[in-house]
């Protein structure tokens, strides 16, 4: 094979193939968002308890002043009528700018803890499972919302488990079992099941 | 054959392989998508078939769905890609002194055999690759570049296949 | 950052003169590597060359190893990537159906249109018989419809359907190479010469 | 000559190793942090009860309910034809066929709705499409569509139209039992008591 005697070409090729790589590789910039826990201990962590703080002990945690770090993910409307004293306001979309992430990650460094509310549970569930993965700290939440926590401070005492949303609230199999409360007109309405034209109306009470 | 001398060599083909590799890297870093060849004669029998007979092209299943209002058939990557091979490989050729007018074939065959059996290969690998939705460049290298399934299977079946056949064919080659 | 032009950062409409210019490099490349002569194509099924095995192997890892290695820096976004879709039947019959193609022409499609922009004649008739069989295709389809359609799987990725890492895939299919090139240039000090 | 073929074959076994010690960073599959951020700031994923029954009694075959919770209260109780995934073993290897189905619209639930949000978070971060949360979980569903509450005489048409289809769908799924009237009738203030709460807090939405 005449052609495999010439091999300068070949090793130029070969080099600036491997350059390019070796370049690539030493520029690399590590994301600054990465998630740090996998999925498997995510979802055995999801539903870890400590990360709840209920309302009543939120009066605890404003009074550890900056060993906290406050954040309210509400809108800056509901921010301007009410809000947590010493509170962040942060729009749940820019929580993983870079300024906000860098500022999440002193915050840890110094040991301060990162508390996250919004106007229920709800609202800040996902955002601080998504804190958490990416590894930054415990990021903790509060159960019941803005409100509860208002509440709370101004001095109403309520039961923790009222601000368990996971906790059954009724027996639902023999809720299911029994028939209707409003017996009313209870056989009559059975044909006026299928109705896709409500659908609209249905989504429109429930828009909240 | 030409003058020695006139004649340049070909690549190293480890060379030429590296440098194939690397356009093929460039072409997915640009069109996310990767080389083709047979895709290009595709388009141009859709577009014929939609000149002579139009109404024929739309009603046969196959065609029809490479027809569109909008687009031309022939106003498509594949077609202008193969008219650069066809650039591409002219230069090369007229660089190295390879330009001829000529049918290569085995000492031991006549032309006119080699030409029937380049037209049933040519035939086969027509239906091939549209059975295999790609040819030798578009679904084997480009799918191992991207390490589809698919790539490497219709891969490994060109080549066995090949193998299998050689036997047969050793007199058209050797 | 890529690739370029399904997202837009490279505007759509230079897309076919980016085409003719991929397009111009990949039949230079293939006719320098020779792949514009029908017997060393064929050399590589009777083992007195194996030009084809190395380039398109050669051409292979450097893609695979080139993608996965963009993809890691940031470079090329690989599921953005065009994966044709793995049709068992399709693969299989349409394979053999090449393979005898190959075999009795001595060219693919794309060699053949190298071959063909030299002045091979054998290679302009293989070409205008691929466009008759993409037509005899076209007419029989009806037929095969069904078969043609069937047991489609996806855009699989061979890893997956492997079980493997994308990475530990790579490595094998490397060494692979790498011992298919040793092997081969074995076999062809071995295999008389043929003059072409 | 053949220096340069040895050089190149050690470099391909280079290349070959380094692929395999290369550290990950991330698994390719899963949807980037910031991807995901903006899926969570989208409320598009929650349905409400409303919602979810209509699917349910119109039958839809793309929906795919799955319950959340653990073992013991899927068995005391689940939603006609919810799959039990509870949110700790979401990632196993047996649900996988299970929740990745084409063509399927995903529907999570719990008691009330953050199991189901926490499931919705690792599922999309799995890379899943069409995933949704049941708003309010089964607490509201037994508010709303197991034992409608009749809006006053006063309320907009648009109510009393929501409670004809809550009627009808509470019929549709456990209703007409009328020998147990009797039975749970004793029950039911307490429940009501607490519904009211509920909606109460409920109110800040």
């Amino acid at each position: 094979m005449k052609e495999l005697q010439r091999t300068d070409r070949l090793l130029i090729a070969t080099g600036v193939f491997i350059l390019i790589l070796v370049i690539g590789l030493l520029t690399i910039k590590r994301p600054y968002l990465e998630y740090s826990r996998d999925l498997l201990s995510s979802a055995r962590d999801a539903q870890n308890p400590s990360m709840t703080v209920y309302p009543n002990d939120v009066a605890a945690l404003l009074g550890q002043g900056s060993k906290v770090l406050l954040v309210d993910v509400r809108s800056e409307y509901d921010f301007a009528r009410g809000h947590l004293d010493n509170a962040l306001q942060i729009p749940k979309i820019d929580l993983l700018t870079k300024k906000n992430v860098e500022m999440f990650r002193d915050a840890v460094k110094e040991h301060r803890t990162i508390v996250l509310y919004g106007k229920d549970q709800l609202d800040v569930t996902a955002p601080a499972m998504l804190l958490r993965d990416l590894g930054i700290g415990d990021v903790k939440v509060i159960a019941g919302g803005y409100e509860a926590a208002r509440k709370a401070l101004s001095g109403e005492q309520a039961d923790p488990e009222e601000y368990n949303a996971e906790k059954a609230a009724y027996n639902y199999s023999e809720m299911a079992k029994a028939p209707p409360a409003d017996a009313s007109a209870p056989t009559n309405l059975a044909p006026e099941i299928v109705m896709p034209v409500k659908k609209a109306k249905g989504k429109a009470e429930g828009g909240c | 054959m030409k003058p020695k001398d006139s004649v340049k060599p070909y690549f190293n083909p480890y060379f030429g392989g590296i440098l194939l590799g690397g356009l093929l890297l460039l072409t997915f870093f640009l069109t996310g998508r990767g080389l083709g060849a047979s895709g290009a004669a595709k388009s141009t029998v859709v577009a014929t078939v939609d000149k002579v007979a139009p109404k024929y092209a739309e009603e046969n299943h196959y065609l029809g769905q490479f027809l569109s209002d909008d687009k031309h058939p022939m106003n498509d990557w594949l077609v202008f890609e193969v008219i650069g091979v066809l650039a591409g490989a002219f230069l090369s050729g007229a660089l190295a002194g390879r330009l001829t007018f000529k049918v290569e074939h085995s000492p031991k065959i006549t032309s006119r055999r080699r030409l029937i059996f380049a037209a049933i290969g040519g035939l086969l690998f027509g239906i091939g690759s549209q059975l295999g939705r790609g040819c030798t460049s578009g679904a084997a290298l480009t799918g191992m570049a991207a390490l589809s399934l698919a790539g490497f299977v219709t891969m490994i079946f060109i080549f066995g296949t090949g193998y299998v056949a050689a036997y047969f064919f050793r007199k058209n080659w050797i | 950052m890529g690739p370029l032009i399904p997202q837009d950062i490279i505007n759509p409409a230079w897309s076919n003169a980016i085409a003719v210019l991929i397009g111009m490099g990949f039949g230079f490349i293939l006719e320098s590597c020779g792949f514009s002569s029908s017997r060393k194509l064929a050399g590589v099924f009777y083992g007195y060359d194996f030009v084809v095995l190395r380039v398109f192997f050669t051409a292979a890892v450097t893609a695979a190893v080139g993608i996965f290695f963009f993809n890691y820096m940031g470079w090329l976004d690989a599921r953005m990537l065009y994966i044709n879709p793995y049709y068992i039947n399709g693969a299989i019959v349409g394979g053999i159906v090449m393979g005898l193609g190959f075999i009795t022409g001595g060219y693919c499609p794309g060699t053949s249109y190298c071959a063909a922009a030299i002045g091979k004649i054998d290679a302009i008739v293989f070409s205008v018989f691929m466009m008759v069989g993409i037509l005899l295709f076209s007419l029989v389809y009806p037929l095969i419809e069904n078969f043609y359609n069937a047991s489609s799987k996806g855009p699989v990725l061979i890893y997956e359907a492997l079980g493997m890492s994308p990475a530990v895939f790579l490595a094998i299919f490397v060494v692979i190479a790498l011992v298919a090139f040793i092997v081969t240039s074995r076999i062809e000090k071995k295999v008389k010469k043929v003059e072409y | 000559m053949k220096k340069a073929y040895i050089f190149l074959s050690i470099l391909m076994v280079i290349i070959a190793i380094s692929l395999l010690i290369l550290p990950r960073y991330q698994k390719e599959s899963e949807v980037l942090p910031d991807e995901l951020l903006a899926h969570i700031a989208d409320p598009s994923r929650y349905l409400t009860t409303d919602k979810v029954a209509e699917m349910m009694i119109s039958q839809d075959p793309s929906l795919l309910l799955i319950d959340t919770r653990d073992s013991i209260q899927y068995r005391e109780y689940h939603l006609p034809g919810a799959f039990l995934v509870p949110v700790a073993d979401i990632t196993s290897e047996k649900y996988n066929d299970l929740l990745n189905q084409d063509g399927k619209v995903i529907v999570f639930y719990s008691n009330g709705d953050l199991a189901a949000e926490q499931a919705w978070v690792l599922s999309k971060r799995m890379g899943l499409n069409e995933i949704y949360v049941m708003k309010d979980g089964l607490n509201r569903w037994m508010e709303t569509i197991i034992r409608p509450e009749k809006p006053a005489e006063t309320a907009s048409s648009k109510e009393l139209d929501l409670y004809q289809f809550r009627l009808g769908a509470s019929s549709y799924f456990g209703g007409g039992n009328t020998v147990a009237v009797t039975t749970s009738t004793a029950a039911q203030p307490v429940v009501f008591q607490k519904k009211e709460k509920k909606g109460a807090k409920e109110g800040g939405c």
